[in-house]
Formats: structure tokens, sequence, C-alpha cells
């Protein structure tokens, strides 16, 4: 019966949500936004700071020279939110070893025997997925993806060996060293934006050309950073997850 | 269409955490909460039409009419925070477990 | 100052005299009554100063304090009494909440020193005496406010004098009248109010410990009050008088009147006399203010 | 010239010197509390009757503004006697405290947010010290007995000060200055009776009115004894001034009844006035303990000071000054006493002391004193407050309320009878044998009081001036006198000849006593018993519920306290609700309240 | 340079991992460092990236200077006090500290959201330190979902609006032709979101579990510092950007409940740590209803008030109640050894009570002169009832504490000294407030400037 109610309120709610929205008329019905009323606009025209009618593909010179939109956005207009994701991802590793780790720990038996083939074949498969993670970190301002899903790939080949083997306890300390220098890195860079030109996280370097790989001065770094740091928290979270105390 | 899927999948997540007790089903629906917000937050960026904010030589001028990167942005962040938030969650669960033996939060004799 | 000081004193031995031959006639009246002999009417004279004359015991200072406090205060009581509408010791300052009040000292004077006896009856009484005061005074109070605005004065001259233009208040004021006797009658201490003496039960109350100048001292008190009560009662509802021969007929008529109608009841418990006060004479007191002053 | 802020400062300091002081030796702490007040009371009473004291401000921050008055000027002279005679104890009851250094600091603290509330010339700053002296004094009760007493003052007095406020800001809205003159000046219609009575129900929580006369007996009968006289004769009288300020300088146009005499609102006041006597004083014939008889007797005269103030003809109002002048003293006197009694005995239950004249005959006479002005009996000051406030009732032809007077007035009889009986006479206890009589430091301020108040009953004429000049600034004409006579409205009242009357009463009286022959001295237990042989002397003590056949007839408690009771519970019980529904560890809850409140939103228009 | 105070805590925070041992040092040196800081700051409006306001910006107003003062203060104290427990969870704090001042300074919604989420990720990791992982679970998951509706209703507005820069908000909200109407939706959304934050009545389930055992350092992060800094949050949001014009009844109610239900459930309670968190659930409410009805000095100044004198209770209520356990009957005379640490707490408890001397009297002084002004005569009379209520169960809880036998004792200097010099401080302020006045009179001039489009 409550559970019974609770969906008639649910969808009551959501019937009258939608409804609500459709009779909002500033709010745009689906696929009828209009960019230019945006700020997003400037976005893509690239001309938060100078005036330019339109940025072409390999193009040069723009405030920001990432191809990506989406990743000029998360690694340059909007990048101090990047950082706090960054700071969110990174308490809730810390939160986590720090909820279920302690001194010495072990991993948790799996309830199958991996065998020779999938160890081996799991570590070949690693060096793999380790190089798309990276490569697409490095390619965050060209194509789809970035720091972020990188970073989540690189975790995953490390789920990958924990899974393949229940002995296996990857370098936690290495991990956290790389965690917290990404993260120091991060800010820096910030920090010697706001020496070097005054604002925080600003884009320092050249631009150079759009579409290059070389261009879009710090965002491929930052996106390298991301990626390293965003894979060394998940693994954190896999490790902490995966291992268990010692109980003497 | 997809708006009222989205919504309608923030209801379900509500739905899931008004009516469940079991831990674990509790942060499953504060997923599926999220998702759906991330959904409807893509959602608004669509323009009909329109192509995936990326300048290739295939469509090299910013005079085409993109889809909004913004909320893409958003969503990335979003989506992060969301990871983060439900890995705090399992590793309460881990310990709560840890603690009672049990996810049934009925079942704990903690009022 | 010093003529008017004496001259008051002289009411009060006047008064004494005057309430202890009635008293005393009283005495013979009520024995024909009940078919006795009686007692000679100098009975009463007898009696105090055979108790003056003897030596009594006395239980600490507070007692024997006690005692000089109430009777003076009875004395300075009757020295503001007006006898008739011309012959009063201080005239225009015979303030009618003077006699409330001063009769008050008197009675604390008495109840002190008789519960500094130390003897459980003696207290008792004097709680019992105190309650009945509680409950006849205010009654009568309401009535005399009545009256004081009325007349526009609270000098008992003065309201003599009203009263000769425009009738007694007896006759103006019957309920008034009523109530003001029923108060009278415990004020007198006469059944069926004399719950505080009690003479079978108490021993006669506050009196116990009494003997010698003490008992002696305290008669004349009790004389005296009696004079200052029945003389408020004559000058304030019989319209005082003006020669000194319808004082005293008025003073013996109303003396004797209440002292036989005493006789014909019994005894109220102390708690029926409070809740016939409040229940039955206040609200006539009242009505009655109400009826003349909101006219 | 004296300043008035340095003063209240010096007050201040002196407390907390007193409090450093006290913690080198409890003793010498209090005695600084003696002096600082002495010195308060002392300079106000010099300065303020020369009328030259120095209201300017500069230190204390510029929301507190003073404004010296002769209104002013009596009430904070008068108090501040009051802390002076009842500092004289404080060195003794020292070390019967838990704080006794936060006690002298917080002592000297209540003074001088009593004197900024007479001075204050805005309602801010009455306010401020309103609420100071609340605190302080709140603290002062606990260092007694019960700490729940303190409670219920703080609830009852705050109902009161909010209530003010309330008020206050009403005004500062209004009138955007809070000057008290200027803004009690310009009120009218219905603003004038909203503040009237929310004024009033502060000064009702002050002197203990009937519906909030439930904290009196409580505090003043766990209160240490000196806490219960200052409260008694000093703070209580706060009340006081609020009703002068509501009832005298607020004039609400409202139509008189026919022959009821007295506005509407006044004649509403009035009968709660009434009330307040009539329950004061049945209430205080049947306590047991000194102290809360003596708590419901001045409620009870609380309520003769409100009926005055009510009448409000210069006659009424001069009696309520003399008696708030006459029964500060008297209560206070009073209150001392049983605090000699209990600071030898350590109890103040009537039933269990007895004969205590016999160990200190002085301060039976000075309660004896005290109670027999509280009765309004001549020769003492109450006498005269009471004359003239029975002159003004029967001259407005209030039947009713005069007839709640009378009662009262015949009562007080009784309830000041009974410790008087029962505490000091009857029969010496063997339990106190070695009592003895109060220290010197101890007799002093009471023997102050009891010859002030004979004073004030005998020439009254000569304490008529201070109050004559209240009169004059509030705009009544001053009592008509001559010589020492005081001529009301019908008929004129020469208390010097009544003394002088009395006096040779007394005298004849004696020189018959000493005349007639001397009498055998015998013991207390040498009694007429009936024949019984009694050998133990509380056999022989009449104590217990002394009053009992008039008890009897009204044993309930007045049903106000039910009512109070029933509103804490009500209260918890919505906190529990609350806790219950609101307040439970699961998730689902908020989760289940947001989706109400959107399901809400989102339909509104449509629910 | 005011993104430094947010810049630095992180660059730490993210060092402080490397070593347990120096983490805490970290921890001091950057607490101190923001405190002493945000003395160093000039108002202006900071641009990181250097877009203008098309990028994210951070605005320094007065607002937004007091609370820096106040909050990064408070905290610097807090961790001090509480040593050893800050040991712990040295980094959680760091972050902690980078999220608060991430609140105060942010200019722009989604930032807004992330600080929030920084912030209650730290807050919920303080809170494991009471080992009670299900109130900390719940914590998190009502957390979760609040900030999930900000979220919503954010980017509802963005679609609506175009632009997520609080002062761009302000400027073209009216010019895209939006009703109070068409904003109800994402405004509520983001009330309710903040309000579970915020402690508000219905969506508060969270705040018992968390306090009612929490130890001094969370309980007093948790309902002072964190508490004060959501309120001014909402402050400004409700100043400047949310303009709920048409369902004031409804918030109005959700308010009144709030204030009245934690008054009353803090009367009820008998253990000592629960009162405290009832009722500054129940200042809670009060704060958010003044900035509802645009009383926004008076709301600063009821913070400032609560945030101190709550520092202060919940120290030592939180101390003793550790000490010797929570129900007030068990601490009976608690005071009698630790005599200056009763004298802060009466001190602040009579502050938040509002007797005069006290800072709390001026504060409840101008918030009654603030609600008549705009003509209302009814909520005066409940505030008054509600914090007569509020008085009564604080001189209980008083009486009890300073009367009867007990032998607790509570050895620690630097908190006895922090509190008391927090107790002088109300003290001071509540004789000679003007200072105080003169430091919030500014604000809110400035928020109409800002309103107005017009920024520094």
């Amino acid at each position: 019966m409550k559970k019974f109610l609770a969906l008639l309120a649910v969808i009551a709610l959501g019937v009258g949500i939608i409804k609500t929205l459709d009779n909002n008329v500033s709010f745009p019905k689906y696929g009828e936004a209009v960019i230019e009323s945006r700020v997003s606009n400037f976005y893509i025209k690239k001309n938060v700071t100078e005036e330019n009618s339109e940025v072409l593909f390999g193009g040069s010179d723009y405030e920001t020279g990432s191809a990506n939109f989406v990743t000029s956005i998360v690694a340059n207009y909007r990048s101090f939110d990047t950082l706090g994701e960054v700071t969110v991802l990174f308490i809730s590793a810390f939160g986590v070893a720090l909820l279920l780790g302690s001194k010495e720990q072990k991993r948790l038996e799996l309830n199958f025997k991996p065998n020779f083939m999938l160890q081996v074949g799991s570590r070949a498969l690693f060096a793999i997925i380790v190089m798309v993670g990276l490569y697409i970190s490095i390619h965050g301002h060209l194509t789809p993806g970035g720091g972020f899903p990188g970073g989540t790939i690189i975790a995953a080949s490390v789920l990958l060996l924990y899974l393949s083997n229940d002995k296996f306890r990857t370098n936690i300390r290495g991990f956290r060293f790389m965690q917290s220098i990404t993260g120091a890195l991060y800010v820096i860079i910030g920090l010697v934006g706001l020496f070097v030109s005054g604002f925080f996280l600003e884009n320092f370097l050249g631009t150079g050309i759009v579409g290059n790989l070389f261009s879009a001065g710090i965002i491929p770094i930052v996106y390298i950073i991301i990626g390293l740091k965003v894979g060394s928290d998940f693994s954190i979270i896999i490790d902490s997850f995966l291992t268990k105390e010692v109980s003497k | 269409m997809i708006q009222i899927a989205s919504i309608l999948l923030v209801m379900l997540g509500l739905y899931g955490i008004l009516t469940n007790r079991n831990i674990i089903k509790i942060i499953i629906s504060l997923n599926i909460f999220e998702v759906g917000l991330n959904l409807f937050i893509v959602s608004l960026a669509y323009v009909e039409g329109g192509i995936d904010p990326i300048l290739t030589s295939h469509s090299a001028s910013s005079t085409l009419s993109f889809v909004d990167p913004l909320p893409h942005a958003l969503v990335l962040t979003a989506i992060v925070i969301g990871v983060g938030t439900t890995a705090l969650g399992l590793a309460f669960a881990k310990k709560i477990y840890a603690k009672y033996g049990t996810y049934e939060l009925d079942e704990m004799g903690v009022e | 100052m010093i003529l008017g000081i004496l001259a008051g004193l002289g009411i009060a031995l006047f008064g004494f005299t005057l309430q202890s031959s009635v008293a005393g006639i009283n005495r013979k009246v009520v024995a024909r009554v009940q078919k006795r002999y009686g007692p000679p009417w100098y009975q009463e004279f007898l009696d105090i100063f055979k108790g003056l004359s003897k030596r009594g015991v006395t239980h600490g200072w507070i007692f024997d304090f006690g005692v000089i406090m109430a009777v003076g205060g009875i004395i300075a009581t009757a020295m503001f009494m007006p006898i008739t509408s011309n012959i009063a010791a201080f005239s225009g300052l015979d303030n009618f909440f003077i006699f409330v009040y001063l009769l008050a000292v008197g009675m604390l004077g008495m109840a002190m020193s008789a519960s500094g006896s130390g003897n459980p009856l003696a207290s008792i009484g004097v709680m019992r005496a105190l309650t009945q005061m509680f409950a006849y005074e205010v009654p009568f109070l309401v009535i005399v406010m009545t009256i004081i605005k009325v007349t526009g004065t609270s000098s008992l001259v003065e309201i003599m004098a009203y009263q000769g233009q425009n009738g007694w208040f007896m006759w103006t004021m019957p309920l008034g009248f009523v109530v003001a006797s029923i108060s009278l009658l415990g004020m007198l201490g006469k059944k069926p109010f004399e719950t505080f003496i009690a003479p079978a039960e108490l021993a006669s109350g506050p009196m116990v410990e009494y003997g010698g100048k003490h008992l002696g001292l305290l008669f004349i008190m009790m004389e005296i009050s009696h004079f200052i009560e029945v003389s408020l009662f004559v000058h304030l509802f019989l319209g005082g008088a003006t020669t000194i021969v319808g004082y005293l007929i008025k003073y013996f008529l109303v003396y004797t009147a209440a002292n036989l109608y005493s006789y014909l009841n019994g005894r109220f418990k102390i708690d029926q006399v409070v809740v016939f006060f409040y229940k039955w004479i206040l609200p006539l007191a009242v009505l009655q203010a109400v009826w003349v002053l909101w006219r | 010239m004296l300043n008035l802020e340095l003063v209240v400062l010096a007050t201040l300091l002196g407390g907390v010197v007193a409090y450093l002081l006290s913690m080198i030796n409890k003793r010498v702490g209090s005695a600084v509390t003696i002096l600082v007040s002495g010195a308060v009371f002392s300079l106000l009473a010099y300065y303020g009757f020369g009328n030259s004291i120095d209201q300017t401000v500069e230190l204390i921050p510029n929301f507190v503004m003073f404004k010296v008055t002769a209104l002013g000027t009596f009430f904070a002279v008068l108090v501040s006697f009051v802390f002076f005679m009842v500092s004289f104890f404080n060195p003794f009851f020292a070390e019967r405290y838990k704080y006794p250094n936060a006690f002298n600091l917080l002592y000297l603290m209540t003074l001088a947010g009593v004197v900024g509330v007479f001075y204050a010339s805005n309602f801010i700053t009455l306010f401020v010290f309103f609420e100071l002296v609340v605190w302080t004094s709140m603290f002062l009760i606990p260092m007694g007995k019960g700490t729940k007493a303190s409670i219920t003052y703080f609830v009852f007095s705050t109902v009161g000060s909010f209530a003010m406020l309330y008020a206050i800001i009403f005004m500062a809205v209004g009138f955007g200055t809070t000057d008290i003159d200027t803004v009690l000046a310009g009120l009218t219609g219905t603003a004038a009776l909203i503040v009237y009575g929310l004024l009033l129900v502060a000064s009702f929580a002050k002197l203990g009115a009937y519906p909030f006369m439930v904290w009196l007996p409580k505090v003043l009968g766990n209160a240490p004894d000196p806490v219960s006289a200052v409260f008694s004769g000093g703070i209580e009288k706060m009340g006081a001034f609020i009703a002068v300020l509501a009832m005298i300088k607020i004039s609400p146009a409202s139509a008189m009844f026919e022959a009821v005499g007295l506005p509407v609102q006044n004649y509403i006041v009035g009968v709660i006035a009434a009330v307040t006597i009539i329950v004061g004083t049945m209430m205080a014939i049947r306590q047991d303990d000194a102290k809360k008889l003596l708590a419901y007797s001045s409620a009870a005269n609380g309520g003769y000071i409100l009926l005055a103030f009510t009448i409000g003809n210069s006659v009424a109002i001069t009696g309520g000054f003399f008696h708030i002048f006459a029964h500060a003293l008297a209560s206070t006197a009073a209150f001392l006493a049983i605090g000699v009694v209990t600071y030898r005995t350590k109890t103040s239950k009537i039933s269990e002391l007895g004969g205590m004249i016999h160990h200190m005959p002085i301060t039976y006479v000075v309660y004896l004193a005290a109670i027999i002005s509280m009765a309004g009996i001549p020769p003492m000051g109450g006498f005269i407050s009471k004359w003239l406030i029975f002159q003004a009732l029967i001259q407005n032809n209030l039947v009713f309320l005069a007839t709640a007077a009378f009662i009262g007035s015949i009562g007080s009889f009784l309830y000041v009878f009974r410790p008087l009986a029962a505490l000091f006479l009857g029969q010496k206890l063997p339990k106190y044998k070695d009592v003895k009589e109060a220290p010197l430091l101890m007799l002093i301020p009471m023997i102050i009081l009891t010859l002030l108040s004979v004073v004030a009953g005998v020439f009254p004429t000569l304490f008529l001036p201070m109050i004559n000049n209240i009169m004059t600034e509030l705009g009544f004409q001053t009592l008509m006198t001559s010589g020492f006579q005081i001529i009301g409205f019908n008929g004129t009242l020469d208390p010097a000849l009544v003394a002088a009357v009395f006096g040779t009463g007394v005298l004849v009286v004696f020189i018959l006593f000493m005349i007639f022959p001397k009498s055998r001295k015998v013991g207390l237990m040498d009694t007429y018993t009936g024949g019984e042989f009694i050998y133990t002397e509380e056999l022989l003590h009449y104590s217990a519920d002394f009053y009992a056949p008039l008890e009897r007839l009204y044993r309930k408690e007045p049903f106000v306290n039910k009512i109070y009771d029933s509103i804490r519970i009500k209260v918890e019980e919505l906190g529990a609700f609350v806790r219950y529904f609101f307040f439970t560890n699961k998730p689902e809850v908020t989760v289940f309240w947001i989706v109400a409140i959107l399901l809400f939103i989102v339909w509104g228009d449509i629910i | 340079m005011a993104v430094l105070l947010i810049a630095i805590p992180l660059l730490f925070a993210f060092v402080s991992i490397l070593n347990k041992k120096y983490a805490f040092y970290l921890l001091a040196l950057v607490a101190a460092f923001n405190f002493v800081f945000s003395f160093f700051l000039e108002k202006g409006m900071y641009s990181i990236g250097g877009f203008g306001p098309f990028g994210i910006n951070l605005l320094v107003d007065q607002y937004a200077l007091i609370g820096l003062w106040l909050l990064n203060g408070l905290f610097f104290l807090t961790v001090m006090i509480n040593l050893k427990a800050s040991k712990k969870l040295a980094t959680v704090l760091i972050v902690l500290l980078a999220g608060i001042n991430g609140l105060l300074l942010t200019n722009d919604l989604f930032n807004l959201f992330v600080f929030l989420e920084i912030t209650g990720i730290s807050a919920y990791l303080l809170t494991t330190e009471n080992k009670k992982p299900v109130s900390s679970f719940n914590y998190l998951v009502q957390g979760t979902v609040g900030s999930g509706l900000y979220l919503l209703g954010l980017v509802i507005l963005y679609s609506m609006i175009g632009t997520l820069n609080m002062s761009d908000v302000i400027s073209r909200i009216y010019t895209i032709g939006a009703t109070p109407t068409t904003l109800l939706l994402p405004f509520m959304l983001m009330f309710i979101g903040l309000g579970v934050e915020a402690k508000l009545l219905p969506f508060n389930s969270w705040v018992k579990g968390v306090l009612e055992k929490a130890k001094p350092l969370s309980g007093t992060l948790v309902s002072s510092v964190i508490a004060g800094t959501i309120l001014l949050v909402f402050g400004r949001l409700l100043t400047t950007v949310m303009v709920i014009s048409n369902a004031d009844m409804l918030i109005t109610i959700i308010l009144i409940a709030t204030i009245i239900a934690g008054e009353v459930a803090a009367f009820k309670s008998t253990r000592i740590r629960e009162i405290l968190l009832f009722s500054s659930i129940g200042q809670a409410g009060l704060v958010v209803y003044l900035f509802t009805h645009g009383l926004l000095m008076q709301g600063v100044l009821l913070i400032i008030a609560n945030v101190l004198s709550k520092f202060v209770l919940f120290t030592i209520g939180a101390s003793l109640a550790e000490a010797a356990g929570d129900e007030v009957e068990e601490l009976r005379g608690a005071f009698k050894n630790n005599k200056l640490l009763g004298i802060g707490f009466t001190v602040a408890a009579l502050s938040v009570t509002g007797l005069p001397l006290f800072f709390g009297f001026v504060v409840k002084l101008n918030v009654l002169l603030g609600i008549f002004g705009s003509y209302d005569l009814i909520t005066p009379i409940i505030i008054l009832v509600v914090s007569l209520i509020e008085g009564v169960y604080f001189i209980k809880l008083l009486m009890k504490l300073w009367y009867g036998e007990s032998n607790v004792q509570i050895k620690n200097v630097l908190m006895t000294v922090s509190v008391l010099s927090v107790a002088v401080v109300l003290i001071v302020l509540g004789v000679y407030y003007q200072p105080m006045m003169d430091l919030v009179a500014p604000i809110k001039d400035e928020m109409i400037m800002i309103i107005q489009g017009g920024s520094f």
C-alpha cells in the first residue's frame, strides 16, 4: 500500500514537473534550444575575451586552441569546476580509504581460481588498455573523451588485474603519490597562471593551431594530469574495496 | 520525449529511495536518480539538427549549428561527483555491514 | 489637645460604667426571663474589682504586654467615640475607620497575650475569634461604606446629623440594618456567634489562662469594646442621639435586644459562621450598597 | 552634581570588586555589597531630593538614555534603600551560598539594573535594565534551595517583559522614537489600548497579580532570605513603576460606564487587582511556610497598589505611592525577621517552630511592627495608605472593588497573626533551646526599618513631599494636609493624635497594671490543661494547620497552576510529536517531504 | 587573489596525503593562513581564467568578507581545540576549509554546486568520527538528493536564461521574459536542495542522527561553521538570485514550522547535544525566514550571533557529554569544577536566549524591529513565544549544570581560552554593538548594486 501510494506520488510529481516545464514559455522545448541566447555561444565562437566572427579548423591563436568545445569548457573556461570535481573525487577516494583501510590489508580472495591463461592474457590486455587510456586523455582536446574517461579506463585496467589475480596488489603508495602530485600540479598550474598573468588557471601557453596535437596551451597538460589523477583515485578506490583488514 | 524519460528516471530514483530499506538498493536508487538527472541535463543541450561540438575537418567552422557544449561539461562534472558519492556510499555500506552484519536498515536495531 | 485627651478618658470611663451596668441589668433581665432571681445589677463591677484585687500568674512579658496593649488600644478607641452629637472628645476626628482599626489593635494585643500564654486552648480561641472577625467585619464595612458615601462623611457626628434630617438608616436601609444587627451579634460575641469563647469546649477560649488583674483588665476591655460596638450601631443606624437620655435609651434597647435574642439560639461551628456570613449576609450587604449607590 | 551613569557603572564595578574580594574572603566581599549599596542609596537620596542629578551619558553606548524624574527618584531611592538594608544580611549568609562571590556580583548588578530601570528615559533603556534585573536576580534565587523556582520566575517575568518588548517595538515602529514621555503622550485610540494592555501585563507579571501570582511564593519561598526580602521590597516595585507608566501616563479615551465610575479598561484592571487581593489573602492564610505566607501577602499588597492606580484620582494615587513606600519598609522588615529565624534555626516552617519570642525578642518586635503595618493598623504606615485608598474607593462608588479590599484588609489580620502566634509565641520547643538573638549587624537594618515605618505612620506628612513632587510632575493636585492632619474626601485623619491617644491609653493601663498586685511568674508548661498532665512542649503547642476550619472551606489550589502545567505538557507533547515525526533517522522521510512539497508546487494551482 | 583562499587549501590537501604525520601541521598552517589572509582581501570581482563574466568569478563584498572572517576564525579555533581528533581527519578538514571558502566566495551557480558537494562530502566524512555509520549514510543520501535537486533547478534555470554567473542571471532574468510563475519550479528546487543542507524542517531528518552523538570536532563544525556557511549562501541566493515571490505562503509555513518545531523539540529533549542541535535548527529557520523577507542585515547579524554562541555551546556541551554522559541529569553540577567553561557556556546561552548585555539581545531587537517594520504583527509574537520556550530550556540547562554534585573535570586550556574569548566578544558586542552595525551596514547596498548589474 505504502509503495503504491509512493508510486502514485512520484508519478504525479513527474507528470507535474513535465507539465510545468511545458507550460513554461521561457523554457525551450526539446531540441529548440537557442545557443545564441546562451553563454556557450561565446565558448563556441571563442570570443569571450577577443572578437572573432568565426573559428576555423586549422585556424590559429584563438583564446583557446581546443577543437573540442566541451574540452575547452571543461579544461579552460570552467576549469575551476573541474578542479573542484577532481577534489571531490580525491576526497571521496581518500574517504573510502579512510573508512575501509587500516594499517596492513590483504586481498579478498575471489571465489574462483584464476588460471594461468587468464593472468597472462589480462597482463597483455592491461598494457593495451593503459595505452588507450593515455591516448584518450592526451587527445582530449581534439576528440571526444579526455581526462576523465581516460583515467577511468586506466583504472579499469587496474581493476582487470585485480579481478584476474587474487594475489595481485598494486603499489598503492605509488598511486597515492601520483594522486597527490597530480592534484598539486593542477593547482600549481593554476597558481602559475595567477602569477604569470594575473588570473588563476589562466591559459598562459600559446594556443597554437586548432586541430594539432600540440596546441590549446595548457589544456592537454591539464587533461593528462586529470587522467592520471582520476586513474589513481579510482585505482585507490578499487584497491580499498577489494581488500580487507588483516584480522589477527 | 527523452526529457520525459529522464524525468521519469529521476522519479524512479526517488521512488526507490522512498520505498527501499536496503542500503545497497538505496544507493542504486540514488544512482538512477543521478543518471536521470544527467540525462536531463544533456537533453537540454540538444538542438534540432545540431552536430556534436567538435571542430573537425568535416565540420570546420563554428558558424555551423552545434549542440550546446556547456551542459556536456556540466554533466561531466556531475557524473564524476555522482561517482564519488556512490563510492563513499558503498564504503559506508561496507562499514555498516561490518558493524551490523546486514544491509537492511530495519534489522539494525538502531533508531 | 490635653483637654481632648482628658475628655476622651472621661468618655472611656463613662462607657465602661454604662456598659457594665447595662450588662448587669441584662443579666437580671435574662434571669427573670429564665425564671431565676439573678445577680444584682452591679455584679459586673464586683467581678472586675475582685479580679483586679487578686494575685494572678503571668507567663512572661508578652503575656503582660499584650494585655496592656489590648486594654490601652480599646481605651484609645473609646476616647474617640462621641456620646451624642455634641458630646465628643475630638470633634471632626471621630473617623469611622479609626474605630475599626484601633479596635483591631486591641484585639491583636489580646490575641498576642493569649497565645503568649502557650495554652493551646487560648490559641484555638484566638484563631476562632479572628476567623469570626473575618466573617462579620466585611458585610458591616460594606454597609458603613454605603452610609459614608451617602452622607459624604465618615465622621459619626455628621452621620448622626444627616440622619436627623433624612431619617434613620434603620428605615432607609432596611437590608443594611439587618446585616449590621447580625454583625453586631458577631462583634459582641453573643450566641450564635460565641464560638471563640465556647466555655464548655474551650474553657472560654482566649481567656483560659487569665486570672487576677489580667482577667480584670480584660473584663474592662470587653466592657469598653461592647460599649464601642453598640454605640457605633446606635450612631450609625438609629440616628445617634442629641440628648444623653435618648442615647441611653437607644443603647439599652439595642444591647438588651441583642442579648435577649442571643439566648434564643445555640452556637454555630466556626466554619458555619464563615459560610453563613459569606453566603447570606455579604450578598445582602452588597445588594443594599448597589441599590443605594447605583440607583 | 551626581552623574547617573557613573552611579550605575560604579555599582557594576563594585560588583566586580566584590566578586574578586570574595575570592579572598567571603565576608569581605559581602561587606563591599553593604558599602556600595549604601553609597548608592545615600548619593541618590542626597542628590535626588536636592534634584541635582546629572543625566548625561557618555560612557555607556548610545542606546542608554537617562532622565531624572521625581517618580524615578522616589522609586530608585526607595529600592536602593531596601537593597542597602538587606545587604547587612549578606555577610552572615555568605558561607551558606554555593557561589558566594557570584552572589555578591549579581546582587550589585541587580541593584544597578533596578536603578537603571527607574531612571530610563527611553523604552529601550528601560527594557535593557528590566531584563538585566530579570536574569541577574534569576541567578540569585537558586543560591538557596530549589533551582526550579528560578525557572518559574524566568518564565513569568519573561512573559511580562516580552509583552513589554512587543509594545515597545510597536511604538518604536509607530513613532520612530522610543522616548517614554513623547511616545506615551502621543498614543491614541486602539494603539493606546494595546500598549496599555501589554505594559500592564508586564507590570502584573512583576507584581504577581492574579494570573501571574504563581511565581511569587515559589521564588520568595525558596530563595535565600536576603533575596526574598529584596524581591518583595525592591524588585516587585518595578511592576508598580510600569503600572504607573501604563495607567497614569497613557490615557486611552474610552466610554465611562454608568455607575461604575471608572473607564472600562481601568475597571478591568481593578477587577484583576481585586481578585489578586482576595486570592493572595486567602492563599496567604493557609500557608505553613512563613516566607510563602509573606510572599502571598506581598502579592495581595501589590493588588492594593494596582487598585489605587486604577482609581486614578489624586487621593488614590497618593495612597498608592504611600502604600508602595510603607509596604516596601514593612515587607522588607518582615522578611528580614523571618530571615533571622531561619538563620538561627534553618527552617521557616511555622509548624516546626515555636516560642521564638523568648529567644529573640527584638526580632519579634520588629516582626510585630512590620505585620501591623502590613495589616494597615495604626500607628503604622500601612494604615495611612489603606485609609487613603478606602477613601478613594468609597468616593467612586466602587462597591465590589471595595468589598474585595475590605476582605483583603480583614484577612490580613488573619495571616499576619499566624506566624506571630505559632512561630514566635506558643511553647518554647526544646529543639531550639540554645537559639540566640540575631547578631547586632543584622539587628541594625531591622530596627531602622521599624522606626521608619512607625514614623511613617505617625507623621506621614513628613514623607508626603516626595510623593507630592511626583503628583505635581504627573499633573495631579497634591493631597490636602494641615499640620499633621490629612484631609481626605470624607473626613480628616490625624495620625499623630491617634498615636498620642493610643499612647495615653497604653500609659493609663500601664499605670493601672503597676498599681494592682504583682503576679507570680510561672512557666509556659504550667497552664490549664483540663486536668490532663502533659510533659512535652510539642503537645501543648498549637501550630500545625492553624486555620484548619477556615482552610477546610477552600482546599483546592487556584486552578491557574493546572493551566500552566497543562500548557507545559502540551508543548512537550508537541515536541515529542515533532521528534517522532520528523527526526527519525530514516532517509525516506526527507525524500517523502521533498516529494510532497514539490507536488504542492507543481500541482499548486490545482490543489 | 581571493582564489588563494581556495587554491592554497586544495594544494595542501593534495600534498597532505603524502605523509600522515605532517598532515596536521599543514592543516594548522593553512587554517591560520586562511584566517589571516582573509583580512588582507580587498573587495572586488575576481575572475578565474580571465574570462570575465562568462567564466567563473569569485565575488568579494562585505557579505563574503564577514563570512570569511567569522568562519575561518572559528574553523581555526575549532581545529586547534580538538587537536587529537583533527589529526586523523586532517586532509578532510583542509578540503572542508576549501569548500567553505569556495561557498562563501563563488559567484557562479554551478561552481556553488561543486563546492556544495565538496563541503558535503567532507562533512559526511567528518561525521564518521562519531562511529555511527548509519546516520552518516543517511546524511549522505539526503545530502545527495538535496544537491541533486539543486542541480536540477540549476540546469532548468540555465536553459531558461542561458547563463550561470549569478550577476548575469540577475541582470538577464527578466529580459528573457521569465515570470515568477515560470521561475517558481527551478527556484523551489534550489530552495529545497539548499534547505536540506541548511536543516530546514521537513528536510532535516539527518540532523538528529548526525549531531546527537557528535564529538566536539564534528559537532562544532557541522552545527556552527558549516551551518553558518550554508546559511550565508542561502542568504546570498535568496537576496540576489532567487526571488520567490509567489511561493511566499508555502515557504513562510515551512520556515515558521521549522522555527517552532526546532524549539519545541529542544524543549522536550533531555540530552544536552540534542537540545543544542534542535535549537540550532530553530535558529536556522529564523535566519532563512529573515532572508526570505528581505531582512538581509538582521539575518547576517543573527547568523553571526548564532555561529559564535553555537561554537561555544557545542564545544563545551559535546566535551561535557563525552566526559560524563549525554543526559542532563548525569551532568548536574558539571560546572562546579569547570567554572570558567561554565561562565562561557552561560554567556553563550544567555546570548542565544536574547538577554541584554549580550550580543543576542541586540540581534533580537533588530530582528523584531525589522519584522515589525514590514508591518507584520503576528510573526513577532511567534518569535517571542518561541524564544520564551528557548529561554526556558536553556535556563533549565544552566541551572542543572551549575547546581548539583559532580566530579567532571575538563582540562583543556586552549578550549577554555578560546571559549572565554568568544564569550567576551559576545559581551562586548552586546554593549558596544555599533562597530558590528557599521560592519553589516554596507551589505544591503552592495547587494542592490550587484542586483542592478553593477559590479565593482
